[in-house]
């Protein structure tokens, strides 16, 4: 077995450097790596590209690190719920690259997998295809899409264990999994750290091979962005 | 005419048993609520999980299970959670068979435009632009008319796209319309509205046949 | 809940015709769809396509199809093991297309996940290369290989729900995740199938929107091909 | 001059802490038996393992946990089980940083040629061609000359191609060599062979040092 714990968050996080692209797992606020956001603040690094589905809300989320103007880029499918990010977006201090949600999924697993680039027919005949290469299947239009280069991926799981495999819970899974082994040095955040042999190996979603370094998470805040229930009487 | 809920209950009437579907957020959402008990259906939510149910009971939120919207859910047995890649998988791939979205504007070709307007701030096309370019059968639901009066079904979008050739039907609140290779040809009226005030309301080309039947919405 | 139970191996294979192409599950004898192989022989389908990493043993598996001459042309990395498969290919009987296992595994995927075509470098400078569009990323060349069509797949899991989610166990997953969905009906036989809701939603291996057809199969044989042990005293 | 055992025990010594490892069959499969106990490595097979253990003990064999070649075996702790689209996703993402292999014929180019022979019975390439073309680092493990005692490194390969300049080192019986722009770099010679024996088994540019030390093989 090939150990991949670290001590925690910031040995997890050593290398990390100004200018770096990074992917960070996520829906929302559902399933992001609380502990790895809260460390690059602390660490301060600037000029950062991220990758990420959603760009967090004002004060959680990415948007620690927008409130800091640590991110230079986000690459992202949906930017709303978030003013700090309007503002600096139409300031011109934030660049964003606008991905359709699929495509951005599948850049991550091709990086992954080792695909170079995929044709998708997402974004035909819309401003996501300018510059890009289209081309026809059996009829239907397909713009090809490259696989994305990073150098970290942050991504939280639910389970982990020391050879670095990982089991997520809910839709808190999302965008981790195609993210894990998707960049350089992918980074694991997990709720609970257990010994290898505790995992049922048929239970495992991301392999160990594609997670270089694994820590215990602390403190998770796990907000809900939209409470939505309904009363016991209406069932 | 309808109001939303009337939209959506229109709507869930194209839901068809053993159908997996795809709801968009506002008034796609809701119809949801409207969907026939006696039919099998399955709700497929693109963050990551396919047999939603209804919102959670106060105090059984779980934050770790979400929609689309970032609303807190719940499942039903039978359910499944996947990742976002797979999620896509089953949209690019035409297993889900169908998926309604609200739009701001449609063209008489079935392009849609619902992700940006400029000179706006723009949030993103989400999942959209996945979900019309994959989808075999896509309902848009919108009202028929913006803010300001003007028509959003128009001979071409003013608006950047989201898909070309797209979208098949539209539920409005004035009527039901088929995306044809004539134009938008109108099925159905909403109760109490004119084939007239449909006309007015239609910047594309509208096809009228001899019989506009009323919306049944029971 | 979308119930897709059948009531047995006849039911599910309604449909089934002459000159068909199939995807079937399955890595040596592991994890093979017996059932349905057993009713392809026994409904005498002919001049059928199958596409299967492997062929199956003499009298066993794709096997006890080639017996019969039944298939027409097989589609498979890997077709050791099998001297009526080499009597039938060497004869012309037999037509064979062979493909690299990785490349066959993201045919099926593609075709499941709507990719009409994807870029490997397996096979580049090959005779699997010839008359096969190439071309270089980053400067490495790759193939591109089309995604595959097929009439069914039959694929094996472990466990399943009416629901049609599938869990597979041990090795015996292999090619059967990435063929569900990748034909027109996917059929799937289970050693148990169970009430929907008693499989863990996070566990689910395949999706049951993948899944057209499930029934829960009988006397599976489940041969080792390679029985290969040590002594107690050895360790 | 090695034997088969000795071969792989010699390769054991490429394999590094940390490494993921696929070993193909034949020679190959013996490195496992060879790899220093104090280092930390796990063995993946491309039919959807990784964390592969020993074989199992007799009567323990369970029909759904195999490896490539078809073998019962059994898994250590942090094993996993996947499919084979995600397998070879880690093998050509380069995410297994060592493949293992035998072949037929290697070229000083680094071409190699393991899986078909014209006239005869073609049992198919595996997963042979998605490993060369995609590992970093790949050693083959062979005998230098073939039974009618001919050469197996070649300047060009004479049989149908596995993959294109892609072999990095050769261990065989007679020695450790590295493909180099200038050929086959003699790195080590076996136990008690010369290099002038080397040399008469190469059919390809060998490439010789000052120095040509013998394998250490413990």
């Amino acid at each position: 077995m090939i150990r991949k714990t670290v001590s925690g968050v910031q040995e997890a996080l050593s290398g990390v450097q100004d200018g770096m692209t990074f992917m960070l797992g996520g829906f929302g606020l559902c399933g992001i790596p609380e502990n790895a956001i809260a460390e690059l603040v602390r660490l301060g690094v600037k000029d950062i590209t991220c990758i990420s589905n959603n760009a967090g809300v004002d004060d959680f989320g990415l948007g620690l690190l927008l409130q800091k103007h640590q991110i230079k880029k986000m690459i992202s499918s949906y930017v709303g719920e978030n003013d700090e990010f309007e503002r600096q977006m139409l300031s011109g201090a934030l660049e964003v690259e606008l991905t359709p949600q699929g495509t951005l999924a599948e850049k991550c697993r091709a990086a992954q997998a080792g695909f170079p680039a995929f044709y998708t027919p997402a974004g035909y005949g819309t401003e996501v295809a300018e510059g890009k290469e289209t081309r026809e299947f059996n009829g239907k239009m397909y713009v090809l899409e490259q696989a994305y280069e990073a150098d970290f991926s942050f991504v939280k799981a639910w389970k982990g264990d020391e050879a670095g495999n990982l089991i997520f819970k809910g839709t808190a899974r999302n965008f981790n999994p195609a993210m894990c082994g998707a960049a350089r040095i992918t980074v694991a955040e997990v709720e609970e750290l257990v010994p290898a042999g505790s995992l049922d190996p048929n239970h495992v979603h991301v392999p160990g091979i594609f997670v270089q370094r694994i820590f215990q998470g602390k403190a998770y805040e796990k907000r809900i962005e939209q409470r939505t229930v309904r009363k016991k009487e209406d069932a | 005419m309808l109001d939303k809920n009337g939209i959506a209950k229109r709507i869930a009437k194209e839901v068809k048993d053993g159908y997996y579907v795809n709801l968009g957020i506002g008034i796609p959402t809701l119809v949801a609520n409207f969907v026939r008990d006696d039919i099998q259906v399955e709700f497929q939510s693109e963050n990551g999980v396919l047999g939603m149910g209804p919102f959670p009971f106060e105090g059984e939120e779980d934050a770790d299970i979400i929609n689309a919207g970032k609303q807190t859910i719940t499942t039903l047995p039978g359910a499944s959670f996947f990742d976002s890649a797979t999620s896509f998988g089953m949209i690019r791939g035409q297993h889900v068979h169908l998926t309604i979205l609200g739009a701001m504007e449609v063209s008489e070709k079935g392009d849609i435009a619902n992700w940006k307007i400029p000179g706006k701030m723009v949030k993103g096309m989400g999942g959209a632009m996945d979900l019309v370019a994959s989808a075999e059968n896509i309902i848009v639901a919108m009202m028929h008319t913006n803010r300001a009066g003007e028509s959003k079904l128009l001979k071409q979008c003013s608006l950047p796209l989201t898909g070309v050739g797209c979208v098949k039907k539209i539920v409005t609140n004035l009527a039901v319309l088929e995306v044809t290779d004539e134009g938008f040809l109108l099925l159905e009226r909403a109760p109490g509205t004119t084939v007239e005030a449909i006309r007015a309301a239609t910047e594309g080309t509208l096809v009228v046949p001899a019989q506009v039947p009323e919306m049944k919405l029971d």
